[in-house]
């Protein structure tokens, strides 16, 4: 899960890295109060899961009350990249001497969490790493040693920071970015910027997290932030009945099981001349409710013209998939037709369910490719 | 031979007695896998169909002589559950539970690692030698016996692959799903090396997804270490940039981990990529048959 | 550093682990508050750092107000291998079902944690590890690993607790007294006994807790306690003096550096036909200073007829020594005559400083073996 | 050859610009220990007298060659120290700082010898390979070369043995002493197996002390492992039972670990224990000279 900017923040400020004063504001009178009490200038930035805030005109100056409220007015309702602006964060404007950059990221393929800082701020991170990798200190901590005092270090005489009070507070900041992301169970934690004042303080401009969805059950204060950032209405019922769904354009609705087979099920649908409507995973172990969970959503969706029922079971049985849309056929009107393929766990007594039942608008077919190319050709 | 399980395994179900663990365990042992106890703390004493429950797993180790353990307790017991098992001194254990935290997994990987046991997973579907042991959830049924092993991030796509692999008339030395979480505990990597070692397997297959850069690694290692024939299949070619589909194995980063990009890495190593799991298993059959 | 009974309970309830109410009482008249607020019966307990406290009279049991107050002045000021009692435990007295054992110590073997239980309970615990071994389950905490719920099961299935109230309780227990253990800093922690009451309800009794000395620095609310356990005034003193030091019966004063060649040094005065005063180590890179303050410990001793310093320099150079034993000659009144041996850093040099002053109490010998018979000989 | 140090050794000294490491860090280098660098976060760049200070071990690692760490930092800092002495790759850490809290040995010991480095400490004085190297605050001038192995968990104890070796006329190959905390880097053990296997020594003497149970395990080992003959010398045959004395590795715990006891197990090993330093550098000095 991500969190907005000031979701963020607001966990930098508690594991003790200084941010600036700044409020969360969903209209633009509130953004006038907010200004009011953090001190002009104020930058009003929108709060969106999308990068590019700042090109697209998200993030502003302003120097009095009147302007803060009129680009608070034309921030919200922007859209920025697909992501309309519903909520804005106002703070204290910070004037900037340098732009470092730090980030605690999840190294799946080194298995530990790899620690990244540069002086070079102010770019594209990638930038940095290609153009001037010795730049770019880049620094695993090893799981079974934990983060020592050490590491801190490494970052900062390796980037080649020389100001001692800078090297005093860049170490302070490392170690408390580290505790939180680990206390946070977060996949990323970057600052980026990492701007030191011309005051000579460091602090984060901007804060990136990323949230291990396992792991919410552990932290509910974060789990509540989740819907705050979902874009899609959609995707906001898909969670809320817990289907992993998510919305394309096209028109076969699909519903797979294990997100493999379920991305190979909008590969297949691609490769038979038809457009996918969603990415819909029934995940393991899927009820007959949790099938008509599923239905309700891709329902809930007027493009789809057709859906495709794509299950090899496993942990997933496959009579319980029959019921479950049986289930579906019995308590939701739905009108587009249904194409099943099913194989693997208890697949013969599910065929058999649909068989007995025979539906009007339903479509038993033998192989993934066949079951695609009936969807598609029913989707027109 | 085989790999990672077969008709040595001597299996310690963690969880025996819950539905899940109850259901696919005894089809393990249907299978002909050796299933020799269950642990489920405070239910020592009973069994289940015969199978002897322990309340710890070091007791069905020293008692049941297990040597392998296959995990299917909820999420937030799954670490503690494998540190028992490795602790307990089996030396293969097969995590299926989902959702287990990735910071339990980084320290639990690492420690593992250190004491020279094999994990597979968590969040995977386990591990099935044809003929010999089926350990976890793989439906045992749509997969016939043979030289070609199989290794995968995701379970039912396995299943599909493995499945027009025995329409088509082939059969797997052994198939591994490894999982699809940020962290598992065997890699495409370690999985074909032992494929690479292993006598009955001839061709090796690898099914992977967009996301991350395993396949890319196992791009390299192939081409560094491999001397058998290998296949490949992506799935997530008309994936949108940049959505999350699922679990955490599936999230795109930047350009690369796209399928595109893995399909190139595989293909400039002379690995014949699939477009359809139809594909690539008509892409295998054709090698096996001698073209 | 050992902590008393009720230093141990108040770490432990601080950690969630049951112990009985209780109250610290240094006079009889504030026992038998105590024990109106705890309610009868109580139970009196000397709160002194030494074994056998109950077969030496120091645990009773009180129906009332009057005999608590009458067993609390009979309890104060007795002295109990060689610890005189000044402050009392009174707590109310708890209702004994079933003792078990339990402890967490410091296995420097294996250089791991240990943990060790028994439903074996109110007997010396090296009699159930001796005659009855099985029921004593024994169990290491990889630190790599760190303590993991299977470890409490361990316990409490292999010690065949069949309860499962107690099994909850007592696993519970487990976890908490390692998370204490490793919080503290301690060596040892240990409920001996562990009771179940007739109502069913697990809690410890007793408390036996070793801080590491080494750790104090980072728990300044323990280092605090020290000094309330300390039995020697002369001990005392030379803690408020940064020296080791530890009294002993004879009449030879004893000052080395390292606890080995020190320990080296009593044991040869012994061969030597004398009698150790005390053992006194200076440690390490000992300063003039802490030579100074060493005399000043010893000499205090109205027991002591010579001293004997046995010094080989490593860290510690010979000639600080010896400004150490010249500056003392010139601030304290030292009657007794002082023994002299120094070898390895900087030796020469502080033989010299010696030399040139030259006082008339100080004797310098070549080897260890004459410097003890000089000053055994010296101290008659 | 002799053990842990010697003309190979490539010193870095984290802590050099402080009082201690300066002092020691000098004299190591004037024994003639390649004294390569020192490490002295914020520092870099300046120099003790010709050594060059540099901000973290990994520097003085790929600029300074490094291979072996001393440390001098005060006790708050020695872990961290000692970790990022391993993680910058040298083989061996020698610590002398005392007052490292147990409870992080606990970790760091574990962490080191999974990484395969050598670890001599904390608390102790170091390691002489007399003519070779001196790493640590050992006298070297009281040590002639030669070919007796002495073992210690006392730094003043070495020295004094050492030093009637010497005036019999004998030499060693290495000293080492292990240190007295509740946890060391390197036990008894861990270095008699080194001189077993070290062909410059042909005696190893051990140096013990009240507490602890490490003497007894040692003459287990030397019983059997050992071909090489072996003395002993046990301090505190006089310490009273129950008190401390000086630091935790010197604990009595009950009837185990008194002198006598320990003397016993050596002596039940034919195991030759000297009741004083001057029996035991007798008893070696007429071993070594034929009886």
């Amino acid at each position: 899960m991500d969190l907005l900017e000031y979701q963020g923040k607001q966990l930098f400020g508690a594991a003790g890295i200084p941010v600036s004063d700044g409020r969360v504001c969903t209209t633009a009178a509130e953004a006038r109060a907010a200004a009011d009490e953090v001190g002009y200038p104020v930058v009003v930035k929108a709060q969106v899961l999308t990068g590019g805030r700042g090109k697209a005109g998200g993030v502003k100056l302003a120097a009095d009350a009147d302007e803060t409220e009129r680009i608070a007015e034309g921030i919200l309702g922007l859209d920025i990249n697909g992501h309309v602006v519903r909520t804005l964060w106002v703070e204290h404007a910070s004037d900037i001497e340098r732009e470092y950059y730090l980030s605690v990221t999840f190294d799946r393929g080194a298995k530990k969490p790899l620690l990244m800082f540069t002086t070079e701020g102010g770019v594209e991170i990638e930038t940095v790493a290609e153009e001037n990798p010795d730049a770019l200190v880049r620094l695993h901590v090893d799981p079974l040693e934990g983060f020592q005092p050490h590491h801190a270090r490494a970052l900062v005489y390796g980037a080649g920071l020389t100001d001692p009070s800078e090297q005093k507070q860049v170490s302070a900041i490392v170690e408390k970015l580290y505790r939180c992301f680990e206390q946070n169970d977060a996949m990323l934690a970057e600052i980026n910027p990492l701007i030191v004042t011309p005051d000579g303080l460091v602090k984060a401009l901007d804060a990136k997290v990323t949230i291990d969805d396992s792991a919410l059950g552990r932290h509910p204060e974060l789990a509540e932030l989740r819907d705050e950032g979902a874009a899609d209405p959609l995707e906001t019922l898909a969670r809320s009945k817990g289907v992993t769904y998510v919305k394309l354009d096209g028109t076969v609705g699909i519903v797979g099981n294990g997100a493999g087979l379920s991305m190979s099920t909008v590969d297949v649908v691609v490769v038979a001349g038809g457009s996918p409507a969603n990415f819909c995973d029934l995940g393991g172990g899927a009820s007959a409710d949790s099938v008509v969970n599923a239905l309700e959503v891709i329902t809930a969706d007027p493009q789809v013209g057709s859906i495709l029922f794509n299950i090899f079971g496993g942990i997933t049985r496959g009579d319980e998939v029959a019921r479950g849309i049986l289930a579906a056929l019995e308590r939701i009107d739905i009108t587009v037709p249904i194409v099943v393929r099913l194989d693997g766990t208890h697949a013969e007594e599910g065929r058999a369910l649909l068989a007995e039942a025979a539906p009007a608008n339903l479509y038993v077919e033998p192989t993934m490719l066949d079951a695609a190319r009936r969807a598609v050709e029913l989707a027109r | 031979m085989a790999i990672i399980v077969d008709n040595d395994t001597r299996l310690v179900v963690q969880g025996l007695t819950g539905s899940e663990g109850r259901f696919h365990g005894l089809r393990n042992r249907a299978y002909g896998t050796q299933v020799v106890a269950g642990v489920t703390p405070g239910k020592a004493g009973q069994d289940v169909e015969g199978i002897p429950i322990y309340d710890t797993v070091a007791q069905a180790v020293s008692e049941g002589r297990a040597n392998t353990s296959l995990v299917f307790v909820p999420a937030r017991f799954a670490a503690d559950a494998v540190y028992e098992a490795v602790d307990a001194g089996v030396h293969t254990v097969i995590c299926i539970t989902e959702h287990v935290p990735a910071h339990d997994m980084l320290s639990l990987y690492a420690y593992v690692r250190a004491k020279g046991v094999t994990l597979v997973g968590p969040n995977c579907p386990g591990v099935l030698s044809p003929g010999k042991a089926n350990v976890g959830i793989i439906p045992g049924e749509v997969f016939r016996a043979g030289s070609i092993g199989l290794v995968s991030r995701s379970g039912t796509l396995t299943y599909q692959i493995g499945h027009e692999l025995a329409q088509a008339g082939l059969g797997n030395s052994s198939i591994v799903g490894i999982g699809g979480d940020p962290i598992v505990g065997s890699s495409f990597i370690d999985v074909l090396e032992r494929f690479e070692a292993d006598p009955e397997t001839e061709i090796a297959v690898l099914v992977g997804e967009i996301g991350g850069d395993e396949e890319e690694k196992a791009a390299k290692f192939v081409a560094e270490h491999m001397t058998k024939p290998v296949f490949a299949y992506v799935a997530g070619f008309s994936a949108p940039p940049g959505k999350t589909m699922g679990h955490a194995g599936a999230i795109i980063s930047g350009s690369s981990g796209t399928a595109q990009a893995k399909r190139e890495a595989l293909e400039a190593v002379g690995i014949k990529v699939g477009t359809t799991p139809s594909e690539v298993a008509a892409l295998v059959a054709a090698f096996a048959k001698g073209e």
